[in-house]
């Protein structure tokens, strides 16, 4: 198991490094030119030449990066060219928010999908499982952009209700905080929960199929033994699969909502760095939301051993 | 109740696309107590689902559409098939319990042997200790030949041969004393070697039990050595049913005698192999005459327009043919 | 290469099949599953041999590599007097025509893409350069051979049954004329009933086209049917060979003896008795030294466990690989 | 015995029955296709069907709400909106289409390679997928595009890149599947070349997931021209694209709600009929991923 991880681990240095190498890479087809954009009219040469020494873009491509991927192991993404800010701390701040809102989406989409997904697996072809199989589609299909927007207007229009739009953290007000990330949260987690609910039921059927379900019946299992200490732990792993691509979507994947309800997010940093030509922000952002996609995925896959024996990665 | 297990009138239905499709048709069976039920046919011909039927397992789509299934239990008789649910699973691996095809797959493959014995045991006997469980799994894998107990429950599944599981899994079902115990073809995944030891055990255990066993199986030879009666399975019909010895030795039935022929013709003198000529009509393309006609080498005008009652041709011999009707009127 | 005259026209002499097991941090090889050990026989011209054994005993994989469709580790195996391993791929892929293997699972070994007119031209035109004329009427006599119609080749394999699906298969094998057939289980994903019509289909086959061919079977039935001579094998050895019916009537391995009396009767008046052998077959991956049947035999003895016995000619043309056989 | 002609085991495999056919006698795949039918006429005859020009401004009927002129009622600069989503169904079906052809090209050929060749050819693939794969798709495309410059075209070419990891895993995983099965071994055993077993037998065995996911691929992909329309990378204005039609309505919904209505349902009843098509079609292709 140790031997295992240390394994997973070695294996995401190259692809760490193919992250960065490309971020960078891109970063350098981004055309218009950050000095003359702080600088605007004001330019010089001899005020060029100085911010350019000063943000080290007058060194060789090779230089550059090497000294931004050395500062960046240690934690210390540079400064934004905007603020003078550091990125890190930024990116920690940005981080917490985004994740109380991914830990909320999760846990409403577990709510509605779970439980969902297993009836219409158990009521195979019955009314309910039709009506559980187009919630699930258009949990899929409905973009989340568009039931935001719906959703804004519907609230508007029946209750003359607005979410907050000043963001408030969780700790300065929780009645506030919840007030503004609930119904984000809830959108991104309808979404989620389609593909759940899809994956629950047909990765229960394929269980509810297999001998040793039938053969716990044939002991006078109880149904509530069967279908959840058996056939759902049975199942698990291509759920467990597909909400760690989800988690791992989620770190700046909330993107679009995080702008429509103006939740200072990491998606959000991301992407005013993206418009401001930012780059210490944008590659910082987009290096770490790649180490978290690659850290969850690590987690799923150790997280499969304790679901199943047969899987050890000795 | 003479028996203890009475099948009537059972039959059993499907879907296909949106037809109800007959997959058994109007099965009579009695099991006496204490003795061992051969049922043999071929794939798709009812047999197995059969067996389902009597422990309410039977897969979506199908469903019993007619018929009674009465078993005698301990406290009196019951309807099976009128059975609440929890009524019925108090019967399930209590009163009656199953084994199947593919050991490697029957057990759970994410918990140990210890958790599924106990499993049997608790579904019926709630308050039983832990040390009293661990004492009667290790005593019953004992009786089923498994040579280091407390090692294999510790197991998994996948950390055991099939030969060892097929024991496990019959220490399970035998490990609340049913009166019936279902075998639904335990030894057609296994190696000829470990089929000699799994039916040697199980010949054992009906020694040493009062349990009866239905054993249901494609291979004659496993019935020969192993049942006291038999029913011969065809396109979801008894063809022909007796005492095992009366079966082989006074064959009636033209598809029985096609399926011994086709055995020992096997290694036999004659080069040519005998074979059953055609394929087995699946469900619900049955014809209204007798299901074997097409296939048999003596069929007769009446054979294709009428279907052949199930008839005591011998005592306690039944047998499903217009040709038997015949010698016994004349 | 100088050819040599023999009277076998299939010769295995010592074949070996590992297959690499890794492990850990960068994969590396820990260990070999021994799935065939030291196997060799002879096959003569319109001979059947059967190779006979329980799963996971090497008799697939010893079919396999004998066509170097597995390529073997070791041992060397000759074609009408060619060595099949120091010939090219392209070689070997010529030499296809003259040696075919027949699958053991109809419903997987055929393109479920292809109607059958597809796939029994197939390997003529791999091999042949022949006229569509010329194609229709090889096609059309294999068929009449399997006893199918012409009107069934714009059918697809799933609109046909398990048998003929099987016949199906054997038409394409056989097509190319080839003398040596490897058919692996060949009935025995079939019903009992079917199983006996594709046998028979076989043997008459075999006699008609002259072929030689290994008949891989756990089916002792079936074996002492179709074949000749026989190889029982038993985790990746050769434990016993020689004429069938001799096997059959006087085996003298005690795993042949097991493996015999196991099989049920037919007649209830006389039920078998059993020799009924303890435990399981040992992991290939971790094989007993000395004998490799030594952990289950009831005649083993110290010298079982220290030595591995050869294969010896214990009568003419009846082997076995047992030290307590004189 | 009126059965007696059908198929004794399973599905009609495609090659021998229409599939639109089969597709069609199913009320899912029928409801699908429907719907992605009305799309592309929709997307094809636009300029028939289109009432006004969609960059044309009418001061004089800003905001105008649905009615006999302006069905769909207009925007803030008086733009006919019935026209603008007539014509983004064009730039949604455009973008789809390349991106997911982009994709699809990429995906096949590098998903092919990787798992017939095996070895280092496929960690290397392998690996460069996982790279692509560890962005967030719609983070990475912004990327792209930002990158790039905006315009439709490296908003196709950066849906296009995005999509490729799924392509090539896809197409991998069942290569690797059907070169495990008894037919390519059969097709080996016959004496056939490498090549002629990988064009022969392979690729039409790995068509049927590789058709599915396309289907599926094309509802993604004009997903995500939508969400970046809207966050205002992706199609640029006066070029019609429901997503920057659903933003910009946003300023407006109290005043004028048909803005938010009609692009938004038309998103969403795009991206469902696709999705309800793959449905349909992966029963139908590859029944043993039914769901």
């Amino acid at each position: 198991m140790r031997d295992y991880i240390i394994r997973r681990l070695l294996t995401l240095i190259p692809i760490l490094i193919g992250v960065s190498i490309a971020i960078f890479v891109v970063m350098q087809l981004i055309p218009g030119d950050v000095v003359s954009g702080i600088l605007g009219i004001e330019e010089t040469p001899e005020l060029r030449a100085m911010w350019e020494a000063k943000l080290g873009l007058d060194k060789p491509l090779i230089q550059q990066y090497f000294s931004w991927i050395g500062r960046a192991v240690t934690g210390d993404f540079g400064e934004s060219f905007r603020t003078g800010a550091p990125v890190f701390p930024e990116i920690m701040n940005r981080f917490a928010i985004s994740a109380e809102l991914a830990i909320l989406a999760c846990i409403i989409a577990w709510i509605i999908a779970l439980p969902l997904g297993i009836l219409s697996s158990l009521k195979r072809n019955s009314f309910i499982d039709r009506i559980v199989r187009v919630v699930a589609l258009l949990g899929v299909s409905v973009p989340n952009f568009a039931s935001a927007t719906l959703l804004i207007l519907f609230f508007s229009k029946a209750f003359h209700y607005y979410t907050p739009v000043k963001y408030v953290g969780l700790f300065e007000n929780f009645g506030t905080n919840m007030e503004i990330m609930i119904l984000p949260a809830f959108i991104l987690g309808s979404v989620m929960a389609g593909s759940v609910m899809r994956m629950t039921r047909s990765s229960m059927l394929e269980v509810l199929r297999q001998d040793y379900i039938k053969a716990v019946r044939a002991k006078g299992s109880p149904e509530r033994v069967t279908i959840f200490r058996h056939a759902f732990r049975n199942s698990s792993i291509p759920i467990v699969t597909l909400i760690g691509m989800q988690i791992g979507a989620l770190m700046g994947g909330t993107v679009v909502i995080e702008q429509i309800f103006s939740i200072p997010g990491l998606g959000q940093f991301t992407l005013t760095g993206i418009s401001q030509r930012d780059f210490p922000v944008v590659q910082g952002c987009v290096l770490f939301i790649a180490f978290l996609y690659v850290m969850v995925n690590l987690l799923v896959d150790i997280l499969y051993t304790f679901i199943d024996p047969r899987i050890s990665y000795s | 109740m003479d028996h203890l297990l009475e099948i009537r009138n059972l039959k059993i239905t499907t879907l296909r696309g949106k037809d109800k499709v007959y997959l058994l048709d109007s099965v009579d069976l009695s099991i006496r107590k204490k003795c061992s039920f051969g049922v043999v046919g071929e794939s798709g011909c009812g047999k197995s689902i059969t067996a389902s039927a009597i422990l309410g397992l039977l897969p979506y789509p199908l469903r019993v559409a007619e018929g009674s299934i009465r078993f005698d239990s301990r406290d009196g008789e019951k309807e099976l098939l009128k059975l609440s649910r929890k009524e019925m699973r108090q019967v399930r691996g209590e009163e009656i319990s199953m084994i199947f095809q593919e050991p490697m797959t029957s057990l759970d493959p994410i918990f140990t042997v210890e958790m599924q014995m106990f499993e049997a045991l608790s579904f019926h006997h709630p308050g039983m200790g832990k040390g009293e469980m661990r004492e009667i799994a290790l005593e019953m894998l004992h009786r089923v030949n498994i040579p280091r107990p407390e090692q294999t429950l510790a197991s998994y599944a996948h950390q055991l041969s099939g030969g060892q599981l097929q024991r496990i899994m019959i220490a399970i079902a035998l490990i609340n004393n049913p009166r019936l115990l279902l075998a639904d073809e335990p030894t057609t995944a296994l190696d000829v070697t470990i089929q000699a030891q799994i039916l040697h055990l199980m010949n054992d255990l009906k020694e040493q039990r009062d349990t009866s066993i239905i054993m249901i199986t494609h291979d004659l030879g496993v019935i020969a050595e192993t049942c006291e009666e038999v029913a011969v399975f065809y396109a979801g019909q008894i063809v022909e049913q007796a005492q095992v010895v009366e079966l082989f030795t006074h064959t009636a039935h033209p598809y029985t005698k096609g399926l011994l022929r086709a055995v020992t013709s096997l290694g036999g003198a004659q080069r040519k192999l005998y074979t059953i000529p055609g394929i087995v009509p699946p469900g619900g393309q049955w014809s209204r005459g007798c299901r074997f006609a097409e296939r048999c080498e003596q069929c007769m005008e009446k054979c294709r327009e009428e279907m052949p009652a199930l008839r005591e041709i011998a005592p306690g011999h039944f047998c499903r043919c217009f040709l038997q009707d015949r010698e016994v009127e004349a | 290469m100088t050819e040599r005259k023999s009277e076998f026209l299939l010769e295995v002499r010592k074949l070996q099949v590992y297959f690499p097991i890794r492990k850990g941090l960068m994969k590396r090889v820990v260990g070999h599953v021994h799935a065939v050990e030291d196997v060799s026989f002879s096959v003569r011209p319109r001979e059947v041999f059967a190779l006979v054994g329980e799963s996971g005993c090497g008799k697939s994989t010893t079919g396999s590599a004998v066509l170097r469709l597995i390529e073997p580790t070791g041992g060397q195996v000759f074609f009408r007097g060619d060595e099949l391993g120091r010939l090219s791929e392209e070689e070997m892929r010529l030499k296809r025509r003259d040696m075919q293997f027949i699958f053991q699972n109809p419903y997987a070994s055929l393109n479920p893409r292809m109607n059958v007119w597809k796939l029994l031209s197939e390997p003529l035109r791999i091999h042949f350069q022949l006229s569509p004329g010329e194609l229709r009427e090889r096609v059309g006599e294999m068929l009449r051979l399997i006893g199918m119609t012409e009107d069934q080749l714009e059918r697809y394999p799933h609109q046909f049954s398990g048998g003929q699906k099987q016949r199906i298969s054997i038409a394409r094998a056989l097509i190319t004329h080839p003398s040596f057939v490897v058919a692996d289980e060949p009935v025995s994903a079939l019903d009992v009933s079917i199983q006996a019509q594709i046998l028979n289909l076989m043997m008459e086959l075999q006699q008609e086209m002259e072929l030689s061919m290994v008949f891989i079977s756990h089916d002792l039935n079936v074996v002492r049917h179709i074949s000749g001579s026989v190889g029982v094998m038993y985790l990746g050895s050769l434990m016993e060979t020689g004429d069938t019916e001799e096997v059959y009537r006087h085996p003298v391995h005690p795993y042949t003896r097991a493996l015999l009396s196991a099989v049920p009767s037919h007649d209830p008046l006389h039920r078998s008795r059993h020799i009924v052998l303890e435990g399981d077959v040992p992991n290939p991956a971790d094989p007993p030294g000395g004998c490799p049947f030594h952990t289950r035999c009831s005649l083993c003895s110290g010298r079982c466990r220290e030595e591995r016995p050869e294969l010896r000619e214990i009568a003419p043309g009846h082997c076995a690989a047992c030290h307590h056989v004189e | 015995m009126k059965r007696k002609d059908r198929p004794v085991a399973g599905r009609a495999l495609p090659g021998n029955e229409s599939i639109l056919r089969q597709l069609w006698r199913d009320p899912m795949g029928r409801a699908g296709m429907i719907g992605v039918g009305l799309v592309i006429l929709m997307a094809l005859l636009a300029p028939w069907i289109a009432r006004f020009d969609v960059a044309k401004m009418n001061s004089k009927a800003k905001l105008a709400a649905p009615g006999a002129e302006f069905w769909f009622g207009t925007d803030h600069f008086g733009r006919d909106v019935f026209s603008r989503i007539v014509y983004g169904a064009r730039v949604s079906l455009e973008v789809g289409i390349v991106a997911v052809g982009i994709a699809a090209g990429f995906g096949y050929l590098l998903g092919m390679i990787a798992g017939f060749f095996e070895g280092r050819t496929e960690t290397l693939i392998m690996m460069v997928m996982d790279v692509i794969f560890a962005f967030p798709s719609i983070l990475l495309a912004l990327f792209i595009v930002s990158a790039l410059g905006t315009s439709i075209l490296n908003t196709m070419i950066a849906i296009g890149i995005v999509n490729i990891p799924v392509f090539t895993r896809t197409v991998r995983a069942s290569v690797k599947t059907v070169k495990s099965t008894d037919y390519i071994a059969n097709a080996r055993s016959i004496g056939l070349k490498k090549m002629k077993i990988l064009f022969r037998h392979v690729t039409p065995n790995v068509l049927a997931p590789f058709t599915v996911q396309a289907t599926l691929a094309l509802s993604g992909a004009i997903l995500t021209e939508a969400s970046m329309s809207f966050l205002g990378l992706g199609i640029q204005p006066p070029n019609p694209s429901w997503g920057s039609m659903l933003s910009d309505a946003r300023k407006y919904m109290e005043r004028a709600p048909w803005l938010v209505l009609f692009p938004a349902l038309f998103i969403i009843l795009t991206i469902l009929s696709f999705n309800i098509l793959g449905d349909s079609l992966r029963d139908v292709l590859d029944p043993k991923l039914k769901l």
